[in-house]
């Protein structure tokens, strides 16, 4: 939870002409690129030490690498960010996924189940995901949950019905429209990779030019004034909750496109770092900061930092070392200027 | 101070914290109600579905599985006090367990404390960077997740390994007194060292005020890095300490033995009525939290459900625990 | 002529608790109907009823000659009823022109998409309403107080482009967070929207009231006690309507003022500077002083306080109390081992902990210096705890009630409680110790300081008031831009005029 | 239902009674499978192995999912146990050799008879532990499935060629035999090289980042893959596929799943090694039926008995088709079918060390 201190420190009193532009001018010339640079810092510092390190890494085909495992990731986060903005967390990520790719796979012309329903199996998956979203959602707004439990429980319940929807082999998905997203290339990178783009750009606009972007914040901000002044604050922390499960579900479908089989375990590993991600990128868990295209540099920051040891050959349990290093590391360099005695973080 | 403002009379001090101490008593009570209802509740809908769960033997022998996870909630619960949360603690208990096997043939006995002080010094090293550097506890803890993670698995060298020299620890834990499991016994007296710590330390009355409100805690001159680097310390004693537990009942440590205690860890603590903004909850709280949580994980396989509707189960029974348990009044705004 | 808004028979019951009871009010075109009581007579809670945030339980309401039910601030806003709120509310991390928009419809956000060039451009519209270049496209939190109030204020304004009638504004205490310059500022403002709106202007400060007021309306307990136009009343009688029966003078109990001893001082400030915030400031007080630390907003003179406490960042310059130095640390905790005790100002996030109890609150502190061995004693504290609460004549149902539960004024005795404990407190600083306080608390309050100080606490305070600072100061320190501008020493022998501290002021 | 109440009202509500229903020597109470996992191929063969044998006594199958930790085993197993577990026939998988012993004991003292699989850790014996209670523990030989799917790495790369392999969770004894296997291949195949090793912990998605990366840090010096199972094995031809490399970069895995079968079959994979999840779960699950009906003696048991490896297929292409088309018919597998020989799949006795 972090609380500003209330505005006493300004330099200038007064709404006397002139001033607040200055004022203004001081706001966005010291306090902002400290806070928002960090996180490029992080990751112009990593791409440069694995540049040195190693002279595989900065080729157009590792970079290519990076970029394609860096889509799913970036779809959730992109999701992620409203969900955090808002000051809400969602941990059922890894279900809704494993959810969404066995639904996916055995409604798609597969080896295990008689249906071929092409795209409509891939609408299936996602509209698997914003049921959840939505199941969240209502269970964090109507029964007045914290999200973290709520998402916690249906995290289980994703994986319970990916359990049950196992038809006791892995369905292998035989329809190519889906399977060549991952594998067809153009520019070098896979549709996938184009998907994300497009995710990210969609985010990036419902954040900055909707008023559901805008209440993400205004909610994560102050919800108790957020609602006096007459919002639908429910509905708004609901639509978040759905737009996250679409995304999850939609990462669902994607790893399914990647792997070519219907995988119970699809979401496994997914889901803290993406939240490290955003959190690295400065989305605080308090709400209120941050947004979809810092949580991306966060996306970027982990992958890179993955795909560079892997190059080095690093032992793979000091992998994690490494990765858990950097993690506190990234964040202790990019919130250091923010620290002050009543600043508070939990 | 004396003179222009009055001073009381003394002898209604006596009354007056009598009555407070009624109050206080009331209160208390009212918190662990509804939770101890629920656990009563789902205790006995499990037992009238398998009612030899009803003797001492079965008792005892849950009570010992449970012993690890209930070390873990009552850990995880001081942090999350706070008003932070501690991913660690699953990862911190297979540490100890694999540090603990390594040490003995060395240190002998002295393992033991070895490990209970290496615990200490990284969940404290955790505390004091998430507050020095005010950093998310969620993340930093995550970090040392990993860390811990490839610590443990690079030096057990990815592998389950026996206890090699008995150590008398290891075996009292894994062991009853008098037909009463020591895990449970170490439960007990961990309970009743932190319920002390609460009620009668300044530690104690610091944790919650930081969790209600850290920065009126700060102004009044409560040392929250201090308060923070001992909560994190706290949480990972009773981590190590389970996972010590936990090598009492296996004979054997593994690299990732303890860390799918994480997530029952977190709903035990919040089913027990603490809420994760901290402020609010206690030890009893984490206990009847731990044993509903415990229950869950197991009742499905008491009462034969097909395992493939096991994890739906727990996650419905959660979201209902959760429901009926959590006194939304006190936590305002609920994130 | 038919009355703008007229509330008749309004009364609003709370499980347990009767807020209002038959009260009727008028508000005339073009004027400035005062609504004057103390915290909890039920002043708040009229205008909630009348900007729809409430409904009444009984009574009507009456708009421009019709009845109308206002069902919420949304509704309220359509009808061209706008409530600019006492505690703002502005959303920080959004920018100037969202908030003003925030709450009602806009050509520039259609099916929920934004035109942000157009939002902005219609925002500084609004803004340039009130002579106020603010930028629309900042985020509210860069701007300073007085700036969000005019932003505040222009949302409310906005509402004229919605409806075709005059506006009804209504303000809830609007001064009680700005210092007497920009007082005079958002007065100027209202006389200037009373050409083409009508006001509600509920304050506790009397003369602000009257100044502002063509009639004033006295609430307490709930009830409309009495209506006075302007010219037909004063101060003293408005306060023995709200009050009763105490006088004025006995308000700052001048009475128990006298010069302060030559002592030798307790706290020694010298040059402490915090970049940003204040440059240089030295400042001494002798036991038994008290020092009122006044200016504007922005002035510097909180967070100077609180450096001297030590709660505030990158502060340079030395601080001895009783001789000691306190030196550079993280934490309040030298100072408070020295004897400082600090009241903040704002009480609920920072003065006490909301969600434990008043016994809490105060063994806080100091409490576990009476156990030994990090363990508390708990019969020793509470009996010292009990009995500040009844020397501070704290109202609370139980010393275990939660401290939420307690009023404003209760729960700053609460806070300053908290350092009484201490048996070795040297100095006290709060900081706008009065803010939001009813006139009964305040005096309370004043009398407690009084106390204190006679019996050799020095004390530093940020005042609310200039009549405040006048009333209970030994010596004043007056600010402006992070600089002490003026001081004035030994109140009881010369007091300074009003005129000559405002101007030092700005 | 009504005689689940009956028990109920023999037993009693709220009676705290420290004895146990006692069976009857020979009476088979109830039968326990713990896997690793409700969604995996060669779990589900396994459970239908078991079923085989336990419907042919009359007895449903108690499934306990492990998801792989053991711990979250030993807690449910506790729940069963806890209550007594006279007659029971339990074959389990332990999901790491640090949980295999506790089980075995809280079996041991709740009357059951277990059947121990995949992890014994090398140091303990069903005759040495326990030795009334664990009839036997049964795994495959994974130096075997290395070594054959390296030798079948080396056929393929004609000799020489250089390979990376994707470890399991060192934690449990397969993945580090499969290893043990592949290096005994490369030193027989001097051509091949082993580049890196890389833990994939058994896992998919893993398996693939794993790959991408290597694909762009050794390029086309990258020959070949071994996968120590067919989850990451896919994940490694997912990776390929995306480079455009799949069928032309053999990958092996290890477990003989369906879908990778198909791929050995289209030509993107080299090889696995079948093993039979049907035959295992039946032969543990007659076992330990055997010694609670009486039908075997455990004190006359040989040690090659009580610890064997099943017999396991390397698939390629030339026998895809013929594996793919088997199927196990239950009714071969009812309990006394299997009876005749309990042993009739065994390969032999575990050598000493091959667990270490």
């Amino acid at each position: 939870m972090t609380l500003t201190q209330h505005a006493a420190g300004g330099a200038s009193p007064h709404t006397s002409a002139g001033r607040s532009a200055d004022r203004a001018k001081v706001a966005a010339g010291h306090r902002f690129p400290l806070k928002e640079l960090g996180p490029v810092a992080t990751l112009a510092v990593l791409v440069l030490v694995f540049s040195l390190t190693n002279a595989q890494f900065l080729t157009a085909g590792n970079l290519k690498v990076v970029l394609e495992s860096s889509a799913i990731p970036v779809v959730l986060v992109v999701g992620l960010s409203f969900i955090l903005v808002q000051g809400s967390i969602d941990l059922s990520i890894e279900g809704v996924m494993a959810g969404s790719s066995m639904l996916v796979s055995l409604l798609i012309a597969n080896s295990v189940t008689g249906f071929d329903l092409g795209w409509w199996a891939i609408l299936a998956g996602a509209c698997l995901g914003s049921a959840f979203g939505l199941v969240n959602g209502l269970a964090y707004t109507v029964l007045r949950l914290p999200s973290l439990i709520v998402t916690l429980a249906t995290w289980f319940v994703g994986l319970g019905i990916a359990t049950l929807l196992f038809p006791g082999r892995q369905p292998q998905i035989l329809d190519e429209r889906l399977t060549r997203l991952a594998l067809d290339k153009s520019l070098g990178v896979s549709a996938l990779v184009f998907l994300a783009l497009a995710v990210a750009a969609l985010g990036w606009f419902l954040q900055t030019y909707t008023q559901f972007g805008r209440m993400s914040y205004a909610i994560g901000r102050d919800e108790k004034a957020t609602r006096q002044s007459g919002q639908h604050v429910r509905f708004h922390k609901i639509l978040a909750f759905v737009l996250m499960g679409l995304v999850s579900g939609v990462g669902g479908v994607m790893i399914s496109a990647q792997l070519a089989v219907g995988n119970p375990a699809a979401g496994e590993g997914f889901l803290f770092p993406a939240v490290s991600a955003a959190v690295i990128g400065g989305t605080l868990l308090s709400g209120g900061t941050g947004g979809v295209l810092q949580s991306i540099i966060g996306v970027f920051i982990l992958e890179v930092l993955r795909n560079g040891m892997i190059q080095l050959g690093v032992d793979p349990y000091l992998r994690h070392v490494a990765e858990g290093l950097t993690i506190i590391a990234a964040l202790v360099v990019g919130n250091w200027s923010l620290r002050g005695r009543l600043r508070i973080v939990k | 101070m004396s003179g222009d403002i009055p001073e009381t009379r003394a002898g209604r001090a006596g009354e007056q914290s009598a009555s407070i101490r009624r109050i206080e008593i009331a209160r208390k009570l009212r918190s662990i109600a509804v939770p101890a209802i629920a656990l009563v509740a789902l205790f006995s809908a499990i037992a009238w579905v398998q009612p030899k769960l009803l003797s001492l033997r079965a008792l005892a022998g849950l009570t010992t599985d449970a012993a690890p996870l209930l070390m873990l909630v009552m850990g995880s619960a001081v942090v999350i006090l706070l008003g932070g949360i501690d991913l660690s603690v699953a990862t911190m208990a297979s540490f100890a367990a694999v540090a603990f096997v390594i040490l003995n043939p060395t240190l002998g006995e002295l393992a033991f404390v070895a490990v209970i002080v290496l615990a200490g010094l990284i969940g404290a090293l955790q505390g004091f960077v998430h507050h020095r550097a005010q950093i998310p506890s969620f993340v930093v803890s995550f970090g040392s997740l990993g860390m811990l993670y490839g610590v443990t698995h690079f030096i057990s060298n990815a592998t389950a390994a026996p206890l090699s020299q008995p150590s008398a620890i290891i075996s009292f834990f894994g062991s009853r007194t008098a037909g009463l499991p020591n895990g449970v016994i170490v439960v007990l007296v961990s309970a009743a060292i932190l319920g002390a710590l609460f009620r009668f330390t300044r530690l104690g009355r610091d944790i919650f005020a930081v969790g209600a409100s850290e920065r009126a805690a700060f102004l009044s001159g409560v040392r929250t890095l201090r308060v923070k680097v001992l909560a994190f310390a706290i949480s990972a004693i009773c981590a190590s300490v389970a996972g010590l537990l936990l090598l009492g009942q296996t004979g054997y440590s593994s690299p990732a033995m303890a860390n799918n205690y994480l997530l029952p860890a977190i709903v035990g603590v919040v089913v027990g009525g603490t809420a994760i903004s901290g402020g609010i909850g206690g030890v009893a709280c984490a206990l009847v939290g731990g044993l509903i949580a415990g229950l869950v994980r197991i009742g499905t396989v008491i009462v034969g459900l097909n395992p493939a509707y096991q994890n739906i189960v727990f996650g419905v029974v959660i979201v209902i625990a959760v429901a009926i348990t959590i006194d939304r009044e006190k936590i305002g705004i609920i994130k | 002529m038919i009355p703008v808004l007229a509330a008749t028979g309004i009364g609003k019951t709370y499980p347990g608790v009767r807020a209002l009871h038959d009260v009727s009010v008028e508000l005339r075109h073009n004027q400035v109907l005062g609504l004057i009581g103390q915290n909890g007579s039920g002043k708040s809670t009229l205008l909630k009823i009348l900007s729809g945030m409430e409904q009444p339980t009984t009574g009507k309401i009456r708009l421009r000659g019709v009845d109308t039910v206002v069902r919420s601030p949304l509704a309220a806003a359509s009808m061209g009823i706008g409530l600019v709120h006492q505690e703002q509310s502005l959303i920080p991390n959004l920018t100037v022109a969202e908030n003003i928009f925030f709450d009602k419809p806009s050509p520039h956000r259609r099916f929920g998409i934004y035109n942000w060039r157009g939002l902005n451009r219609e925002a500084a519209r609004q803004l340039a309403k009130l002579e106020c270049d603010i930028r629309p496209d900042i985020k509210v939190e860069t701007l300073s107080f007085p700036d969000r109030q005019m932003v505040e204020f222009a949302k409310v304004l906005a509402i004229e482009e919605l409806v075709d009638q005059p506006l009804v504004i209504l303000f809830d205490e609007p001064t009680s967070l700005l210092s007497p310059s920009e007082v005079d500022d958002l007065f100027r403002q209202i006389r200037r929207l009373r050409a083409r709106a009508s006001v509600v202007f509920v304050s506790h400060r009397m003369d602000e009231v009257l100044e502002i007021s063509d009639r004033v309306h006295v609430m307490v307990n709930g009830e409309n006690v009495a209506e006075r136009t302007q010219d037909t009343t004063s101060h003293e009688e408005l306060y023995h309507l709200m009050v009763g029966s105490r006088r004025s003078d006995d308000y700052y109990q001048e009475s128990g003022r006298g010069p302060v001893e030559a002592f030798e001082p307790r706290l020694v400030v010298r040059g402490l500077t915090a970049p940003g915030r204040f440059r240089d400031v030295s400042l001494s007080v002798r036991p038994g002083e008290i020092v009122a630390v006044t200016g504007v907003a922005g002035s510097g003179a909180e967070p100077f306080c609180r450096a001297i406490f030590g709660a505030e960042d990158g502060v340079s310059g030395s601080v001895r109390v009783a001789g000691v130095e306190l030196g550079s640390s993280e934490m309040p905790d030298a100072a408070i081992r020295a004897g400082v005790g600090y009241v903040p100002a704002e009480r609920k996030l920072e003065g006490v902990i909301v969600g434990r109890t008043v016994l809490e609150n105060i063994v806080l502190t100091f409490g576990p210096q009476m156990g030994r061995g990090g363990l508390v004693n708990r019969k020793k504290e509470t009996a010292q705890a009990l009995s500040w609460i009844n020397r501070l004549k704290v109202k609370t149902p139980s010393p275990v009630e939660y401290v939420e539960r307690l009023s404003g004024g209760n729960q700053q005795k609460v806070s300053l409680a908290k350092w009484l404990m201490s048996d070795r407190l040297q100095i006290l600083i709060l900081d706008h110790p009065t803010r939001g306080l009813d006139p009964g608390a305040k005096a309370d309050l004043f009398g407690v300081m009084r106390g204190l100080a006679r019996q050799g606490l020095a004390i530093v305070f940020v005042s609310e008031t200039l009549e405040e600072t006048l009333g209970m100061a030994d010596t004043v320190i007056v600010m402006r831009d992070g600089e002490v501008s003026a001081r004035f020493e030994d109140l009881c022998l010369r007091k300074p005029r009003a005129e000559e501290i405002v101007e030092a002021m700005v | 239902m009504l005689k689940c109440f009956r028990r109920k009202l023999a037993v009693g509500l709220g009676v705290l009674s420290l004895a146990t229903t006692p069976s009857l020597a020979g009476d088979l109470a109830n039968v326990y499978v713990g896997v690793g996992s409700a969604s995996s191929e060669y779990w589900a063969a396994f459970i239908e192995g078991a079923k085989a044998v336990a419907g042919s006594k009359g007895k449903d199958v108690n499934v306990i999912v492990s998801d792989f930790n053991g711990q979250k085993l030993l807690e449910q197993f506790g729940a069963v146990f806890a209550t007594g577990c006279e007659g029971c026939a339990i074959a389990v998988d332990p999901a790491s050799n640090a949980f295999t012993k506790a089980i075995i004991e809280r079996a041991g003292d709740a009357g059951a008879k277990i059947v121990n699989l995949w992890n014994r850790p090398d140091e303990i014996h069903p005759w040495d532990t326990a030795p009334d209670a664990w009839v036997a523990n049964i795994s495959f030989d994974g130096v075997d499935s290395g070594y054959r799917n390296g030798m079948e790495l080396c056929k393929a790369l004609k000799g020489k060629g250089n390979i990376v392999a994707l470890q399991g969770i060192p934690d449990n004894p397969p993945a580090k035999q499969r290893l043990a296997g592949l290096e005994k291949a490369v030193a027989e195949c001097p051509g091949l090289k082993l580049l890196d090793v890389q833990v994939g912990n058994w896992d998919q998605t893993q398996g693939q980042s794993i790959t991408r990366a290597w694909l762009t840090k050794y390029g086309s010096d990258l020959n070949g893959i071994f996968s120590a199972n067919d989850g990451m094995a896919l994940g490694a031809v997912a990776a390929l596929r995306e480079q455009g490399l799949a069928g032309k970069v053999p990958v092996t895995g290890s477990d003989g799943s369906s879908d990778v079968m198909q791929l050995i079959k289209s030509g993107e994979m080299l090889s696995t090694m079948y093993i039979d999840g049907y035959v295992q779960g039946a032969t543990a699950t007659a076992l330990a039926v055997g010694v609670i009906t009486g039908d075997i003696d455990l004190a006359k048991l040989g040690k090659e008995q009580r610890d064997f490896y099943l017999s396991q297929t390397l698939v390629n292409k030339d026998n895809v088709d013929a594996i793919l088309t088997k199927k196990n018919d239950p009714a071969a597998f009812s309990y006394d079918k299997v009876k005749a020989n309990f042993w009739a799949a065994s390969v032999g006795q575990i050598p000493a060390g091959a667990n270490k």
